[in-house]
Parts: C-alpha cells; sequence; structure tokens
C-alpha cells in the first residue's frame, strides 16, 4: 500500500502522458492540459504545508527566545501582512490590479528587495572572476578569453580599442564569431547530453527503479 | 503616499546593499522582511490564480449545470480528483496517514517523467540533431565551410566528453579533450554575455537611488 | 606574503568599491565615447525614418520591471522620435506590466522641449489600449480584427470613441510595428503571428540575452531592425539625437566590463608573478 | 465655320473632362477556384482545413488581391459567415473550431460543412463556388510525431536491454568523475570541523527532473551524513519538494539505521520566491558557516550569489546543474562542477545500484546513435540530400 501504488501511480500517469503525446483524438489530447492544471492544484494545497512549516520553524525561535529571534517575528508579521491584504482588501482575484494595497506592497517592498538582490550579482560577477579566472591551464585560459572577448566585444570601448584593426576582425566581430560558432557548438553538444540524461531518468522513474523520493518503508 | 512607498524602497534597497559590506542587523531586518512578504505573496497568489479559478470555479460549474439542468455528466468533475489530490497531500501533517501524501507526488513525479520523456527527446535531441545537420563543404564559400566544420567538430567532441562508459585514453581521449575545449568556450562566452545583463541591473538601480530618489540624475 | 600574494588574496570589498565607482561616476561625468551604429539599429532607423508624418506605428510593451534598465531607454527615445516626427502611436501591451511601463515612457517623453512643441494629444496622437492575456493569440486576432481584440483603451474608453482607432481594422492599417520585449510573449510571436502571416513590418527592441536568438529573423527579413540591450538603445538615441539614459547608461556599462577586465588582468598577473617567485 | 471647329474641339475635351471626373471603376477580381474543403489532420476533431486555387489577379493579372475571406454554411444554400482572413498568396485555412459546446465557436465532429472563399480587393469582393461539404473528425495517431516515437522504442529498447544485463549481474564499467569522487571527502570534512552540509535542491519544483534526479543524491548524501552524525541542512524553495526532501532524508537515515536522529526540522520551507530564498540561504550560510555545501538541481540567476556568498562563508563547494546560462558562474565560484548530463549521471553514480548503471549505458549508446546520425547528416547535407533532414522533422 505505503509504495506499491504510488509506484503503480507513477509509471500509469507517465505512460499514459506520453502516449497521449501521439494520440490526438479525445480524451488523449486534452490529458496534458488537465494533468498540469491538477498539478497546480496540487502545489496550491501544498503551499500550505510550506507555510506552516515556516510558521512553525519561526514560532519555535520566538518561544524558545533563540538567538535572532526578533527577526523571525518580522518574518511571521510580515507574511500576515500581505497574505491578509491580499485575501481581504485587494478586490479579490483582480488583486495583482494596479492601485490595490497589494500592488503597492508588491512595488514598493517586494520589487526593490528583489531587484537589489538581483543587482548584487553585479559585485558578485567581479569578484567570482577576479578569484576564479586565472589562466592555471590550457582549458581555464580558454574559458578566460573567451569571456574576455565577449564582454569587451558587447560595448562601445571594444571597438574604440580595436578600432585600427580591419573591420571584420574587430572585438564586436570575434565576440559575435565566438557567440554564434563555437559556442553555439558547444551548447548543442551540452543540450543533447542533458536530453539524453532527463529522458534516462524519467524512464528509470516511470519504471520505478529510481524511486527515493517516496521515502523508506 | 507615494513618497512613503518611495522612501520604503530605498532603504529596503540599502539595506540589501550593506549585505556586500558584511552580514548586519539592517541586512538581517530585510532578508526576513523578504521572506515573510514573498512567501505570503506566493501563498495569495497559488490562492487566487489556482485554487480559486481552476478548482472552485471549476467545481461550481460542475454544479450548477446539475441543479439547474440535472446533468452529472461535465468533463469539469475531474477536478475534484485534483482536490482530493491535494488534501491528500495536506495529510502529511497526521503523522500516523502522513504516507497518503506519497499518492499525489507519485502523481506529480509520473506526469512530470512522462512529459519530458517526450519533450526533451524532441527538443533537445531531434531538433539539435536537426539544427547540426549542416553541409561542411559548401562549394565557393571557405568561409561557412570553415564554420560548419567548427561547429560539427564541436559537437561531436562535446558528445564524445560525455561518454561514461570509456575512459578518456587515446584517440577517444583526444576527441573528448577538445570537447573540453568547446564547452570551456561556451561557459566563458555565456559568462562574458550574461555579465551585460547584470550590469544594466545594477545599473537600474543606481539610477534608482540617485534619480528616481535623490533626484540627482536628470 | 610578498606584495603578489596579498594582491591575490585582496578583500572582495575593495573590488566592490571599485564595481561601485565604475558605474556610478559615469551619471555624473559628461565623456562622451564614440558610438558605431550597427546595421540592425541603422536598419530599424532607417523603418522609421520611411513613414511620413501621420503614419500609424504600434508600439507593443512586452516587458515588466526587472527588465526596464534595458528596454525603458528605448521606449522613451522611440517615443520622443514619434512625438516629434508627428507620427500617431498605438500602444499595447502582451505583459501585464507593459502598459504601465508606455506611460512612464510617455511622461518622460512629454517633458522634452521639442516634443512639447508638439503638444501630442491623448487619442489624437497616441493611444494606449492597455493589456491583453492571452499572448500570441492576442496577436493573431488582431491580424483579423483590432478593435474587436481591443474594444476600449487602458481606461475603458470605447475604441470606436478614439480619433486616432478611426479606420484601424487589422494589420494592413498599422504602417510600422516595433514591439520592445524581454521574454514570452514577445519578439519571436510577433515575428511568426504578424510578420510571417500578416506581412506587417516589424521591428524590435530587446534584452541583450535575449537579441542573439533574434539574429535569424533578422536576416531573413522578417525583422527589419533589431535594437540589442542598452548598446542597441544608445546607437539608437544616437541615430535620432534624442540623447538619453541609454548612452548614459551605457558609459556605465563600458566602465562596468572595463574594470571587470582590468581586475581579471591584475588577478592573472600577480598568479603569474607569485607563481615564478615561489619556484625560484 | 469657326463654331463647327470649335464644337469639332470642345466634344473630346468635354468627354474627356467627364471620363476623368467620373468615379474610376475598380477592377473586380476574380474568384479562386478549386474549392476543397477536408477534415485537418492529426488533431482532435474540432477543425476543417480548406485549400484553394489563387485567384488569377493575385500577384499577377491585375494584381490587386490583398487577402482571401473564408466563409462557411451548413448548407450550400445557408447563410455564409466569415470564418476568418488569410493575406493574399496563402490557399490553406484551418477552421478551427471549439470543443466545448457552450462556446460560440463550437465545431462539433461529425457534422457537414460548406465553405467559400472570397478575394478581396479593397472593399471589392469576388466570391468563389461552393466547396464539396467536409465533416471533422479526430484521429487516432498523429503522423507528424513519428520521429519522436521512432526515438521513445530506439532509447527504450536500449534501456531495457542493459537493465536486463545488469540484472543477471554482467559488471559495467562506468569511468570516473571527480565530483562524485570529492563527495565522501566533503562529508568527512564536515565531520571532522563539527559543522553541518548544506544542500540545496535549487528552484526547481517537483515537476522537474533535475530536481528528482538531486532527490536521489540527497538520499545517498543524507545516509553517509547519517553514518557520521553530521548535521544536514536543507532550505527548500518549493512546498512539494520540501515534502519529498523530507521523506529522502528520512530514508537516508533509516538506510543507515539511525532514524532516531533524523530531525524533521532540518529540511524546511524558506519561500517560494527566488531572490527572497536566495537571502534567506545565503543568511543561513553566514550565520552556521557549514563545511560543505552542494547545490545540484535547477539553479537559475541566484547561482553566483548563493557560491560566492558560500565562498565568503569558507565552505567546500559542489555543484551541478542543468540550466546551460549557469553553469560557467558555477564552474567559477565552486570547487567541483556536475555539468548538465553529469548531474543525471550523478544518481546512478552514488547509487552503485547495476539497474541505474543500466541506465547510463543506454544513455551513451543514445549518444553513439546521435554522433552516428551527424556524421551521416553532415554526408547527406554535402550532397544536398534532404531527405534525411527531413528524418528529424516533427510536426506539431
Amino acid at each position: 500500500m505505503r509504495r506499491e501504488i504510488p509506484l503503480i501511480l507513477t509509471a500509469t500517469v507517465g505512460i499514459v502522458y506520453i502516449i497521449s503525446f501521439f494520440i490526438p483524438h479525445r480524451p488523449f489530447g486534452s490529458v496534458e492540459t488537465l494533468f498540469s492544471d491538477w498539478i497546480l492544484i496540487i502545489a496550491a494545497f501544498a503551499i500550505w504545508l510550506g507555510a506552516l512549516n515556516l510558521l512553525r520553524v519561526s514560532a519555535d525561535k520566538i518561544y524558545r527566545k533563540k538567538k535572532d529571534w526578533f527577526y523571525a517575528l518580522v518574518t511571521i508579521l510580515s507574511f500576515f501582512l500581505i497574505a491578509i491584504i491580499g485575501f481581504f482588501f485587494s478586490r479579490g482575484s483582480h488583486f495583482q490590479d494596479v492601485g490595490t494595497s497589494f500592488d503597492y506592497l508588491y512595488r514598493n517592498v517586494y520589487n526593490p528587495l528583489s531587484a537589489t538582490m538581483f543587482a548584487i550579482l553585479a559585485f558578485f560577477v567581479a569578484s567570482a572572476s577576479y578569484r576564479a579566472f586565472r589562466a592555471r591551464s590550457w582549458e581555464a585560459t580558454l574559458l578566460l578569453l573567451a569571456a574576455f572577448f565577449v564582454m569587451l566585444g558587447r560595448v562601445p570601448i571594444g571597438d574604440m580599442i580595436s578600432g585600427f584593426l580591419p573591420e571584420n576582425i574587430r572585438l564586436s566581430e570575434v565576440a559575435t564569431f565566438i557567440m554564434n560558432i563555437p559556442q553555439s557548438a558547444g551548447q548543442r553538444a551540452i543540450m543533447i547530453g542533458i536530453g539524453l540524461g532527463i529522458i534516462s531518468t524519467a524512464l528509470r522513474l516511470i519504471l520505478g527503479i529510481e524511486r527515493t523520493y517516496l521515502g523508506g518503508d | 503616499m507615494e513618497t512613503f512607498g518611495l522612501w520604503i524602497a530605498a532603504l529596503l534597497t540599502l539595506g540589501i546593499m550593506s549585505f556586500l559590506y558584511k552580514d548586519n542587523p539592517v541586512y538581517k531586518l530585510c532578508e526576513s522582511i523578504f521572506i515573510g512578504i514573498s512567501a505570503g505573496y506566493w501563498f495569495v497568489s497559488l490562492f487566487w490564480q489556482s485554487m480559486y479559478p481552476r478548482l472552485y470555479l471549476n467545481i461550481r460549474g460542475a454544479v450548477s449545470t446539475l441543479l439547474h439542468e440535472g446533468r452529472i455528466s461535465d468533463d469539469r468533475w475531474l477536478y475534484l480528483v485534483a482536490g482530493i489530490l491535494g488534501v491528500m497531500m495536506l495529510l502529511r501533517l497526521v503523522p500516523k496517514i502522513g504516507w497518503i501524501s506519497r499518492w499525489p507526488l507519485s502523481f506529480i513525479v509520473g506526469s512530470t517523467a512522462g512529459l519530458y520523456f517526450i519533450t526533451y527527446l524532441q527538443s533537445n535531441i531531434m531538433n539539435q540533431i536537426r539544427s547540426t545537420i549542416i553541409p561542411i563543404y559548401v562549394p565557393g564559400n571557405l568561409g561557412i565551410s570553415i564554420s560548419n566544420l567548427i561547429v560539427f567538430v564541436g559537437v561531436f567532441c562535446g558528445l564524445v566528453y560525455f561518454f561514461f562508459s570509456r575512459e578518456h585514453k587515446g584517440a577517444f581521449g583526444g576527441a573528448a579533450k577538445v570537447g573540453i575545449w568547446f564547452l570551456m568556450i561556451t561557459f566563458g562566452a555565456s559568462f562574458g554575455f550574461t555579465v551585460m545583463s547584470r550590469m544594466s541591473l545594477l545599473i537600474g538601480r543606481i539610477d534608482f537611488l540617485f534619480g528616481t530618489w535623490l533626484g540627482l540624475i536628470k | 606574503m610578498n606584495f603578489f600574494d596579498k594582491l591575490m588574496k585582496i578583500d572582495r570589498r575593495i573590488i566592490f568599491l571599485f564595481v561601485a565607482a565604475a558605474v556610478i561616476l559615469p551619471f555624473f561625468l559628461s565623456i562622451h565615447q564614440k558610438i558605431l551604429i550597427s546595421p540592425e539599429v541603422q536598419g530599424l532607423y532607417d523603418a522609421f525614418e520611411s513613414l511620413p508624418p501621420g503614419s500609424k506605428v504600434m508600439i507593443s510593451y512586452d516587458y515588466d520591471p526587472a527588465s526596464a534598465p534595458e528596454l525603458q531607454p528605448m521606449a522613451v527615445a522611440a517615443m520622443k522620435y514619434c512625438f516629434a516626427k508627428g507620427l500617431k502611436v498605438i500602444i499595447l501591451g502582451l505583459w501585464p506590466q507593459g502598459s504601465i511601463q508606455a506611460n512612464m515612457a510617455i511622461e518622460s517623453a512629454l517633458e522634452d522641449s521639442m516634443v512639447k512643441e508638439k503638444n501630442p494629444q491623448y487619442g489624437k496622437d497616441w493611444v494606449n489600449l492597455g493589456y491583453m492575456s492571452g499572448n500570441e493569440l492576442v496577436i493573431q486576432r488582431m491580424g483579423t480584427d483590432i478593435p474587436v481584440t481591443f474594444p476600449r483603451d487602458y481606461q475603458g474608453n470605447p475604441v470606436e470613441d478614439l480619433p486616432l482607432m478611426q479606420g484601424i481594422k487589422n494589420f494592413s492599417n498599422v504602417d510600422f510595428i516595433f514591439n520592445l520585449s524581454a521574454g514570452y510573449p514577445g519578439t519571436q510571436e510577433w515575428v511568426q503571428f504578424a510578420a510571417d502571416r500578416f506581412h506587417a513590418k516589424l521591428g524590435a527592441g530587446n534584452t541583450a540575452v535575449q537579441a542573439p536568438g533574434m539574429y535569424p529573423y533578422l536576416r531573413a527579413g522578417q525583422l527589419v531592425g533589431l535594437l540589442g540591450g542598452m548598446k542597441g538603445a544608445s546607437e539608437f538615441e544616437k541615430l535620432t539625437d534624442f540623447e538619453g539614459k541609454g548612452t548614459k547608461f551605457m558609459l556605465s556599462q563600458s566602465f562596468a566590463h572595463s574594470i571587470i577586465i582590468i581586475f581579471i588582468i591584475i588577478g592573472n598577473l600577480a598568479y603569474f608573478i607569485s607563481r615564478g617567485v615561489k619556484k625560484k | 465655320m469657326k463654331k463647327t471647329k470649335f464644337i469639332i474641339l470642345i466634344i473630346p475635351l468635354i468627354l474627356i473632362f467627364f471620363n476623368l471626373s467620373s468615379p474610376q471603376e475598380k477592377p473586380v477580381p476574380l474568384p479562386p477556384t478549386e474549392i476543397k474543403a477536408f477534415d485537418s489532420p492529426n488533431d482532435n476533431g474540432h477543425s476543417i482545413s480548406v485549400t484553394w486555387k489563387l485567384s488569377p489577379d493575385d500577384g499577377a493579372g491585375k494584381n490587386n488581391v490583398v487577402a482571401y475571406e473564408i466563409l462557411r454554411a451548413e448548407s450550400p444554400e445557408g447563410e455564409f459567415e466569415v470564418r476568418g482572413m488569410v493575406p493574399s498568396g496563402e490557399n490553406l485555412f484551418d477552421d478551427k473550431g471549439s470543443r466545448e459546446k457552450e462556446d460560440k465557436n463550437y465545431l462539433p465532429s461529425h457534422k457537414n460543412y460548406y465553405y467559400k472563399i472570397r478575394a478581396k480587393a479593397d472593399n471589392i469582393f469576388s466570391e468563389s463556388e461552393v466547396s464539396n461539404p467536409a465533416f471533422a473528425y479526430g484521429q487516432w495517431y498523429h503522423t507528424g510525431k513519428t520521429p519522436v516515437l521512432a526515438g521513445v522504442i530506439i532509447f527504450s529498447i536500449f534501456a531495457l536491454t542493459f537493465i536486463t544485463l545488469a540484472r543477471k549481474g554482467k559488471k559495467l564499467y562506468i569511468r570516473p568523475l571527480p565530483g562524485i569522487e570529492a563527495v565522501d571527502e566533503a562529508v568527512g570534512r564536515a565531520t571532522e570541523m563539527g559543522k553541518p552540509i548544506l544542500y540545496v535542491l535549487g528552484l526547481g519544483t517537483a515537476s522537474d527532473i533535475a530536481t528528482i534526479a538531486s532527490f536521489t543524491i540527497l538520499n545517498r548524501i543524507a545516509k553517509i551524513t547519517a553514518e557520521h552524525r553530521t548535521t544536514i541542512l536543507v532550505p527548500c524553495y518549493d512546498s512539494v519538494v520540501m515534502a519529498a526532501a523530507q521523506e529522502t532524508v528520512r530514508a537516508g537515515y533509516l538506510e543507515a539505521g539511525r532514524p532516531d536522529i533524523y530531525k524533521e526540522e532540518n529540511v524546511f520551507f524558506v519561500t517560494s520566491m527566488q531572490f527572497a530564498y536566495v537571502a534567506g540561504v545565503n543568511g543561513l550560510m553566514l550565520r552556521e558557516k557549514p563545511a560543505t555545501n552542494f547545490y545540484l538541481g535547477k539553479f537559475y540567476a541566484e547561482s553566483l550569489l548563493l557560491a560566492e556568498t558560500g565562498s565568503i562563508a569558507g565552505s567546500i563547494q559542489i555543484s551541478g546543474t542543468d540550466e546551460i546560462a549557469q553553469i560557467p558562474f558555477f564552474i567559477a565560484a565552486t570547487d567541483y562542477t556536475l555539468i548538465g548530463e553529469e548531474l543525471y549521471a550523478a544518481s546512478a553514480y552514488l547509487g552503485k545500484e547495476p539497474v541505474l548503471l543500466g541506465t547510463l549505458k543506454a544513455q551513451d549508446w543514445g549518444k553513439a546513435v546521435v554522433i552516428i546520425c551527424l556524421i551521416l547528416g553532415a554526408l547527406a547535407a554535402s550532397f544536398h540530400f534532404q531527405f534525411f533532414l527531413n528524418l528529424f522533422r516533427v510536426q506539431l
């Protein structure tokens, strides 16, 4: 019961999905939309698990007065603030419309936080390339050179430095060449490899060979 | 209200940026607000965008055909299955019968496996083979011949690198080595390329701080 | 530990400081860097230039605030150019936040002195049809009937009341389409549905990440021109003579790329020298 | 005399004048011909296709056709309604209907319809004859997808063969992967330092194969940590993933014979928004200072934010993803990186179960087939054999 039924379910659903890809006739033709709707609904239920888990871990910190319990309190309060506003004070299912309180929070709290976290990447790109881009080996040198050419080739400075060269070997042209030829070749090899890895894992799941996600006993 | 919002946004921006110096109470505060707000955001959106239209409206529609037309045959009843699977997921919270949550889990994994088996076979394998089938020799155009040859060699050697059943030795190892070269160029190029968009984002934030907020930049 | 060893283990915060300086300083400097015009930007500009005053241009805003640093300068320059040249603009968005971005772009365009002279009016010189869900299906429906697809503008006015929308039935009544895109739905869908199926004349502005994927369409002529990232924006600003944020941002971008490259070079020099010292 | 001369002169002038001022007669285009309606192939039975022979005035003749309008009726004499329009030069239209009865656009299966095409020149139309009757019906096999079916069959045969061979006890060789070899060492380091291990499953949901592959690796690593009595922290991005991760880690502890030291609160939910999640995990890294960080699964822009913070915290880092754009950042900032396919192979490597290795062999055979196709394809393309390319064309 505990393991057999889930394994049978995985196999059946997987096979139905594969077969329905080849059959336009109903009901097979609409299996994909139906199943993806179902998954979204399950996820909408599962968010309760996540939210409760978050609240429990935070409440636990406050209750036991662990280090940083104050921040746990802030998390709980912000969670309830946006949840209550989103459910009751923001025009129901039109909660994302411009002008709702939910939208106000989104624009002035969520958006700047998210955009800044994203922008911090720019600094990390600099420190990571300083630390890691060393010409230790031939392979590392290739990586470094490709990055170098593409980075310079994408800004006007690149063409200013290489302005004395004939037009078709200026930095911006070199960058375009790297992007179009060796880059796309490497990319394809990786994509084909990933494709094979994914279909093989998918097959393992359907055959029930790979089943750790179901846990023990 | 808008000015207040602007100040909040600016202070939060600075708070996150302070992380670059080191972990500090202001960052911790921003981090906890961020986690709470975003989890709540997700909680609300999933309800209004999945639970409400896909489950509630479908079932309500099915119930109303039953009541008004007396018809029970309605495809929308199928959504009840999803509702049941969703409730099973929540049964994790009851330790004794928590194992029931494996059912919806295996439903998700099964449909994932089926979907990806097909789509990756088609998009990552078939389509990539198709775009790599190019003439290596194009009469009268040396440039294209050479670039096509480079693409062909790159894909070939790249694939050889990913072989797991043979050690990288001899001619095989040589090809794998060339494959690594191509991969490295790919990674370098894609790194350099991404730098541009990351910098753009930072520039956007600086523009917000100095322009929109402080009004120093016109 | 000698100097080069120290240099190799430099505190990352010093690097951060340099990056910040490289991005911030150009905002306050008035350096002019030579901007070379690439053919795809020239193509877009030529397409705009070939339109006589009074022509109808449709601009689709398919992005959100996350991509605004790259696409907003393009949007502003395009709006200024259209208003100054007396082109009529029809705005819509396939992304929910697109039409808000459009209003922001118009706000900054209206501050320009050349635009002020023309004093463009809503309904007569531009309309904003707002956001419509349905992705590429929206484009497909517009190919048959624009007023049916967008019965009202973003403020809820019926389109038949807007003077600019008189006589606009489908893409054959629109002289040029310009699409600003940060992903799906975006340029690819406009090419497939508006350009391929209804032979609309189409140009686009894309984020730097997305732009390389559009080159096949340029080569095939499905796109008459393309602005890629901030670089494209700055070139377009140069051509239209409306120097704005794209040019300013581009200077920061150039500085930032240079600083990263300088650090990579310093890092490698330090690495080789300190290794050389140790070998002795 | 003068008068007659004047009249003779004036009459043609008047004629010319009237001729000019009368409204210009617009030429009517000839209608399209040979209208054929038939069921649209490869669909669920709610669409009819129409083809026609272009009007002689489309691209030639008077060259004034700008578009074709497609009209449909339930009987040849019935009322025809416009179903759509295609630009001039095109001669195919799919009249796609809805399969929902309530929909205005409903097009039932097995019901006859008649079509007319009219050529449009500005505001003038010329209508064709009525087509043959046609009805829509669903197909049981999509012929355009045959290449994918062939792929499914070939790969499944490889996989089943090698799984059978492995079950029979045949030894299958696989070459060592550096990232995998480092796992034991990394866990050992954490034990020595008395610090936890951080395992990040990435931003994938349970509907991502990369995440599911990562579960298997998590299971093995949880088992090793249970044996060493080292703490493993798993912050999760998705609630369903959290549920599965809890099961996975518990199973690992069970296999190690230590279910007593499993702590469910160590596998916890953070939030489902990308950068908020990063902010949370970054804070965790700086405060807990884990000895080893694993990043295995789906990663997007946050890859470098995590990996650089991990390096600030001084952790050893092992990463792997199938997001190509993020691999360079992992290579730059972490100690070992599993590139693309290697991530999927890793679960088989760590498991050392013969059946899992069997599918790895099938992957290699798949690669061999791809390489052969590429070589043949390059030759065929060089000699202009188009048919070979079409073998891989999938129609949707």
